[in-house]
């Protein structure tokens, strides 16, 4: 479903993000992509919504070679993927409600169907009282809660959650990674990319380990 | 579309938290729009006055006392371009003179005998009415016996033939930089919605928001802003209409055609102002 | 101050992102001055033209051909408000007839007698040129023995004083609107950098700046806007002077005075527009 | 040197973000601040430099009340704190050099004096090669160095860092809290809020809990 073929990214023509990739990821798997800050882990995210393209090297997402994937598509691919973005990516002047609310319209959903879903979700991570809160008016671990409802409220078939714990208590994170094992059962493929190395290892799932834009290692550790 | 809606509603949005540059746009806009709106009018009325001044251009030929007056007509009515021939006599001159003099009537009264002699006013065919044509007629008529003397109003032709070209000049240059104008500031509030509203836009497209959601909130605000531009030039136009044209009824004043055209004008250069923008800064 | 470098390049930094609505903004204020400037100036050459008209109003008193001139014009030099009396003959007023239907000459030669009246000329003092002492001296002259007819200008004085208060009315009018106009757009623009620059605002606050620090770039990019838009409406009026004044000399081109007064006025009303800007945004 | 006396702060008419807080900090302390996701953690380190003021009591620092503080003063009291904001608060159209240097001009340090001990405090963090790199160049953890870089260079008498090591790996994390160290034995006060309970055991130091605005312990754990 998701295959790295040698893919590298290039920066700015000479810092390399990610070296010399292969990875191949099955509908439906759990896969932690851990290592230290700057390792590429983002950057490996980012590959697979096709929010940046390989300097080298093919990536295939549902099939698709992202690189000649016609700009048209692109927007098809997204609304399949559901993504926990690190700096959350929230809109300013909106509130929480409407933050989830603008990222179903904006794919066409019409107002009358999500307003259900919508609560639904805020109250399974917690933030249900807060709906009408603006972005600054809450707190760092709200908005990450804010950010993952969006990713999950469009039922994704997969989920890139990157840091998605950063901001949140360590009951808070387990919760949360129970909510992502839940949506695994049900077929999503879960990707989520996090520098708590024991928090992936305490869950026996496959760990894709980065540092420095290369792959040290793979499979569960 | 199930996102027409959105759309709408994201314009609208769009349009409130702008709505200072967005109003500082739109009266720029319609004073452009209200200038060029002018010069059309201006340019209308030059030509209908050109037009009228052209057709009441004659020829006088001023004839001695005891010149044939009814052979000397039948020639110049044979001549080619020559539409038709008036006779005025002395008596008829110094009629004309007194009406043209009012004011000085009782000067005219004491006048012993009339000086004034008879004359041809000599009307010329449409095609006629040109510099060489009329060289050409004049001269022609100039050395029929009888003839005292010709005059035609050449200085006024070539005048009227420099002034057409200097007012079609000015207005096609007048319409390119209007069209510019109108462009580029709507350029501009497009754009610098897109700069504020640039974390918007890639929100937007890495939650899967197709191209064209993108792109038509931007697109109706120029094209609301054009029309709006429009509008208020089309009134300001209806208002200089009840003004002048309605009070004095001495200039033309196609005055539903502007008012179209402004509309039309304003919507089809803002459109090409935002498409300009979005195309520039949206890769 | 050691930071005033740093507001300095913080300005040049605003004023270059901005620099397309800056240039927007600006020409829009360039026009509102320069319209302004072009006002003024109507207003001095109409106020000059009043001044010449009122200088020149005279009121005629025609003779019977038998009166005693010379009486007559001692009883009316006697009278209060007026200047001087200038005796008129019947034949000097028929050169004057002459000398202005010049293109008539030969009607007036054939003449047989001189129909014309003698005539005073009487000029007024500069406090008698209004409506009442006008009617006032025009009755006086009136009762006097050998005056066939009086007539004075009194029409022209009550249009004169029309237009004067006319013209002074649209000039505060248009004063306001242009005052306003650019306090608004200055207003507009600062409002728009800050509502862009916001974040930075925040930042600079939260890391320790002082509020002169903040505000002082915003107040410098009103004035600078203020500023090149009186220069541009300068260079305008330059260039309409140069097309006008200097080779027509019929108006009056206070050409200096409009330069200077356009560039502090748009440095005043830049300033006021920015500091509305930020006292509304900052709290 | 800070001190809350009954301190309440509520959102909003009916939001306790901090109910009741009694704490004095004395100079030249490190103190901790726990708690979980809404817990009130950024609201009191807010209160301190005066973003925000209580709703209810008093906050002294540098022994005055910053609730009377004449509005001319603050620059001056935040002078003296540097902040690592757990949003990074960074430009993002300078670059990492940029939003240091902008930082210090700001307070009118003049630019010439300033280059070294830019250089000095990045190579320090270790983001010395991304002092050209904009902040959507950076990773999240690069991004949050530079935050801890800008709080650092101006050598405050109290720092104050929200959740500062949410975006680094452990290790880049004991590396950090060694830099806090160090500069708390220079004298400078550091309170530092965050949800890794287990960092702030570890390291022995007065630990201030919260939970739901209320302060639940407080003294070394
Ligand atoms: N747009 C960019 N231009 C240049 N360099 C970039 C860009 N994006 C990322 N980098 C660099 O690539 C490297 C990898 O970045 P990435 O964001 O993938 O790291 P990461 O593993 O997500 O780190 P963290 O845990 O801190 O988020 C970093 O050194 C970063 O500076
Ligand atoms: N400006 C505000 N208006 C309304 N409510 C607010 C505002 N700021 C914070 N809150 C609320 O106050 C509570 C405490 O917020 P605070 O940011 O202090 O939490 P925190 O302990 O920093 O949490 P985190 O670990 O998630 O950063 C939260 O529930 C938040 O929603
Ligand atoms: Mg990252
Ligand atoms: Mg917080």
């Amino acid at each position: 479903m998701i295959e790295f073929s040698d893919v590298s990214k290039i920066y700015g023509n000479f810092w390399a993000a990610l070296s010399d990739i292969n990875i191949k990821i099955d509908q439906g798997e759990f896969v932690f992509v851990t290592g230290p800050t700057g390792a590429g882990k983002t950057t490996l995210l980012r590959l697979i919504y096709r929010d940046e393209l390989p300097t080298k090297g093919i990536v295939k997402v549902f099939g698709h070679n992202l690189t000649t994937l016609r700009k048209k598509i692109i927007p098809e691919l997204r609304r399949q993927i559901g993504i926990v973005f690190q700096d959350f990516k929230l809109l300013y002047e909106r509130t929480a409600y409407e933050n989830l609310e603008f990222s179903l319209r904006v794919i066409g959903i019409p107002k009358s169907v999500i307003k259900k879903k919508i609560s639904d979700t805020m109250e399974r991570l917690g933030i249900g009282h807060k709906s009408d809160s603006y972005p600054f008016e809450l707190s760092g671990g709200e908005q990450q809660k804010v950010s993952l409802a969006r990713a999950l409220i469009k039922d994704p078939l997969i989920l890139l959650a990157d840091e998605p714990t950063g901001n949140i208590d360590p009951d808070g994170a387990a919760e949360i990674l129970n909510i992502f094992r839940e949506i695994n059962y049900t077929g999503t493929t879960v990707i989520m990319a996090t520098h708590n190395t024991k928090l992936a290892k305490s869950s026996r799932k496959r760990c894709i380990a980065l540092d420095k834009g290369n792959l040290i290692s793979d499979g569960s550790i | 579309m199930a996102a027409f809606n959105f759309i709408l509603s994201e314009s609208a949005r769009n349009l409130i938290r702008n709505r200072g540059s967005f109003l500082l746009s739109t009266i720029v806009q319609a004073i452009c729009l209200l200038l060029f709106s002018l010069f059309v009018l201006i340019t209308i009325n030059i030509f209908r006055f050109i037009g009228g001044a052209q057709r009441r251009i004659e020829v006088y030929a001023f004839l001695y006392d005891k010149a044939d007056s009814t052979s000397l007509m039948e020639n110049i009515r044979l001549l080619r371009g020559v539409a038709d021939v008036r006779y005025v006599s002395k008596e008829e001159a110094l009629a004309e003179l007194k009406e043209e003099l009012k004011e000085t009537t009782s000067l005219v009264e004491v006048l012993g005998k009339n000086p004034l002699p008879a004359s041809f006013r000599i009307q010329l065919e449409p095609g006629s009415r040109t510099l060489e044509e009329l060289e050409r007629i004049e001269e022609k008529i100039s050395i029929l016996p009888g003839i005292r003397e010709v005059w035609s109003g050449k200085e006024i032709i070539r005048r009227l033939a420099k002034a057409v070209r200097l007012v079609i000049g000015i207005d096609i240059a007048l319409l390119v930089i209007v069209a510019i104008s109108i462009v580029f500031i709507s350029f501009q509030t497009v754009e610098s919605t897109i700069l504020l509203r640039s974390r918007e836009i890639e929100i937007m497209r890495l939650v899967g928001a197709s191209e064209s959601t993108v792109r038509s909130p931007f697109l109706l605000e120029g094209l609301v802003q054009g029309f709006a531009g429009g509008i208020i030039a089309s009134l300001l136009v209806t208002a200089f209409y009840q003004i002048t044209a309605v009070q004095t009824q001495i200039i033309v004043f196609p005055y539903l055609t502007l008012f179209v055209t402004n509309i039309v004008f304003g919507c089809i250069l803002g459109l090409i102002g935002s498409n300009i923008a979005l195309t520039r800064i949206l890769k």
